[in-house]
């Protein structure tokens, strides 16, 4: 059925399909890298009411966008690597991970940071900023168990299962900690959803956007590349790819 | 081949290899800060986010947390060495044991009690730890860290050679920490009322230097037991 | 440009401290993590070429050892 | 002086009670007329004990495992341990972490001791399990290099060791009911 995809299953097939892709992404993130940080901070108009502290959006949003997207892409390729027992896939998770823990923790420090002028405190526990905490930990648990195992086959399985389990808790715990804001509202008044965006702050947040999923997916790539060598390090066509240098 | 014995080397050798296995697995630096976050941000779960009340309880989670922390990483400290019988050629080696124990639990300590100490400002940004007790809390946990591994070696030491030794040790350990939890957060609590707390950091320390002393004799015949 | 001068800028309104951590945090990170991987890339590459000198030394002393 | 007898007939736990790692029920154990539940800093100067357990750390590499033990053991680790370690037949594997090496392998970075002291008196646990008919002949020679030098050596084995040690001791030990 997946017979397009079966090809890249031999492993130097793979390592030269993220050779291929990689110049791509690198070239749509710098571009939109900098085309978004300097929109966003230089040229997109201050917020009346929060003036310029609320620039730090343009990049705490693509931030725990990312987070969430690179979760549950790490999880498809969980799937992918259990369902149809596709090792490459398994590798994908492993290359994932810590990208998709450093975005959130970047989306944690930003939200930090934007907090702290509008509610004096460096940490709310306000319902989206506790399930980005959490989400952090289920990233880092990912990693934890893959370093713990020595068999690093046996690791990249069960870092698979633990994926799909946190993917399938992800909701669950958004859910409650909503819940649990809403029951403690009293104590604190967070409202930090974003109101309607004008085009204005609009298209900056999109190319921002755009160049943190480019940049999440060249490290991937990176990732990708050194866990397909790691595994193969003993394969000839690693040790003359090494040689030609 | 001739043997000249100087305890220095033998404190270096002990405390660079077991650094060096744990900067080899990373796991070993990582897990007790994260376990020490995750205990950290149950509570306010628990118990609601209200800043005021978090601000109040903060010096007793942060201390109980770390306690806890300190005792996950202390199960590892001599099983590795026990299972692959380096612990054998430490009590045949021509050095006293106390001191390869004294090498090992301070490398224990830079292991798992350091990073607690210099993540706890931090983490206290959680809790909402007012400023004023902030500097207390770190000064206890420098001095109550290498307290907690100390007393806690004795208790690795007594079960490391138990198959279900993890619990027993829990078991064993933490009623010998509770003299150190009590000082400890009297002297945060003094703090925060801005009154003078250096009559409970003096009794901390002299709690320590007992311990730097006491404790490795302790250890070094624990571990012997241990072993045969 | 919504700033008249560059002081102005890094001032970013009075919040130029927060606005600055962030952003600065957030490319420390990102570059922490791409040279982070580009170095694994290096490593695993040096160590494949250990490992060849390995296997070198191993041959060589069969040799000596064959004669 | 060789320890016979049949498995289980406890000729381990009677080398860990001479070594000073278990307690003997009654009876003490003498090194030069001192007991050693005493005098054991003294004893342990000039003792060699290499058990069932290597002793050998799996995370770090022969090297560093030979060189942490000169070094707990008050000797020079600067020396240059590649020869030792071609010697004994770990030619290529010196810089592996020892958990990729075979059991006889792993045996042998223990037994690289025997070369690396001046320890009087050597009590070795099986020392020629996993080890081939070269590592038997090349240990037997460095015992009788060690005998003729006025050591001595309390050992269990199964092998026959009658024809290349002349003056051998045997105690066998059968079981008690």
């Amino acid at each position: 059925m997946w017979k397009w995809l079966h090809p890249y299953a031999k492993a130097d097939r793979a390592y030269q399909l993220c050779n291929t892709l990689l110049p791509y992404f690198a070239v749509v993130t710098v571009v939109c890298m900098i085309v978004g940080w300097v929109w966003g901070l230089a040229y997109a108009p201050a917020d009346y009411q929060q003036k310029d502290s609320y620039r730090i959006i343009f990049i705490h949003v693509p931030s725990a966008i990312l987070s969430m997207g690179a979760y549950s892409s790490m999880a498809i390729a969980a799937v992918i690597a259990l369902v149809w027992q596709l090792r490459n896939a398994e590798l994908a998770v492993i290359a994932i991970a810590p990208v998709g823990a450093c975005v959130t923790a970047i989306a944690l420090i930003t939200g930090a940071a934007w907090g702290k002028p509008m509610w004096g405190a460096w940490w709310v526990w306000d319902a989206r900023l506790t399930s980005e905490l959490i989400l952090l930990f289920l990233y880092l648990g990912v990693l934890s168990l893959y370093h713990a195992f020595e068999d690093k086959k046996a690791a990249g399985r069960a870092a698979c299962i633990l994926a799909i389990v946190g993917v399938i808790n992800l909701p669950i715990i958004h859910f409650s900690v909503e819940w649990w804001n809403t029951l403690h509202q009293g104590a604190t008044i967070t409202k930090f959803d974003t109101k309607a965006i004008d085009p204005s702050m609009f298209w900056p947040l999109m190319v921002n956007i755009v160049a943190f999923a480019g940049f999440v997916g060249v490290v991937t790539l990176i990732r990708l590349k050194n866990e397909i060598l790691q595994r193969e390090k003993h394969r000839p066509w690693v040790r003359d790819m090494v040689e030609r240098g | 081949m001739v043997k000249q014995h100087s305890y220095w080397q033998l404190f270096t050798a002990v405390f660079s290899k077991d650094l060096k296995l744990a900067f080899r697995q990373r796991a070993e630096i990582v897990n007790p800060i994260l376990f020490f976050l995750i205990v950290i941000t149950l509570f306010p779960l628990a118990i609601g986010p209200e800043p005021g009340l978090l601000a109040r309880m903060a010096p007793g989670i942060i201390w109980v947390a770390a306690l806890l922390s300190t005792m996950l990483g202390l199960d590892k400290l001599f099983r590795d060495d026990y299972h692959d019988g380096t612990l054998e050629q430490l009590i045949a080696s021509s050095y006293p044991l106390p001191l390869t124990v004294l090498a090992k639990v301070a490398a224990h300590w830079v292991i798992t009690g350091l990073p607690l100490v210099l993540m706890t400002p931090v983490f206290a940004l959680l809790l909402n730890l007012e400023s004023s007790a902030l500097l207390a809390t770190v000064l206890t946990l420098l001095l109550g860290t290498p307290l907690l591994s100390f007393i806690g070696a004795i208790g690795a030491g007594l079960t490391v050679g138990l198959q279900k030794g993890g619990i027993l040790m829990s078991l064993l350990v933490l009623p010998l920490y509770i003299p150190v939890l009590i000082f400890a957060t009297s002297a945060i609590d003094t703090s925060s009322m801005e009154l003078a707390y250096s009559g409970q950091l003096a009794i901390l320390g002299a709690m320590l230097i007992v311990a730097i002393i006491a404790a490795p004799i302790a250890i070094s015949s624990a571990l012997k037991v241990s072993v045969s | 440009m919504q700033f008249d001068s560059f002081a102005d800028f890094i001032a970013m309104g009075g919040y130029g401290f927060y606005v600055w951590l962030s952003f600065g945090s957030c490319a420390l990170i990102l570059l922490g993590i791409l040279f982070s991987s580009l170095n694994d890339t290096k490593r695993i590459f040096s160590s494949v070429k250990q490992q060849a000198q390995r296997e070198e030394r191993i041959k060589k002393a069969k040799q000596e050892a064959g004669q | 002086m060789q320890l016979a007898g049949p498995n289980g007939a406890g000729k381990t736990s009677l080398l860990r009670i001479i070594a000073g790692f278990a307690m003997a029920d009654e009876g003490d154990v003498l090194f030069q007329e001192r007991s050693i539940t005493k005098y054991y800093d003294e004893y342990a100067q000039e003792l060699l004990f290499i058990g069932h357990k290597t002793g050998v750390n799996t995370q770090l590499t022969a090297l560093e495992n030979v060189a942490f033990w000169l070094k707990i053991n008050g000797y020079d680790s600067k020396q240059d341990l590649y020869p030792i370690l071609a010697k004994i037949g770990l030619v290529g594997l010196e810089d592996v972490p020892v958990r990729m090496l075979s059991a006889g392998q792993q045996r042998r970075v223990a037994l690289v001791r025997l070369w690396l002291n001046s320890a009087k008196l050597w009590i070795l646990d099986e020392p020629f399990t996993a080890l081939d008919k070269s590592g038997v002949a090349f240990l037997q020679e460095r015992f009788v290099e060690h005998l003729n030098a006025g050591g001595a050596i309390l050992l269990t084995t199964h092998q026959d060791l009658t024809t290349h040690f002349s003056d051998l001791q045997t105690v066998t030990l059968e079981y008690r009911h």
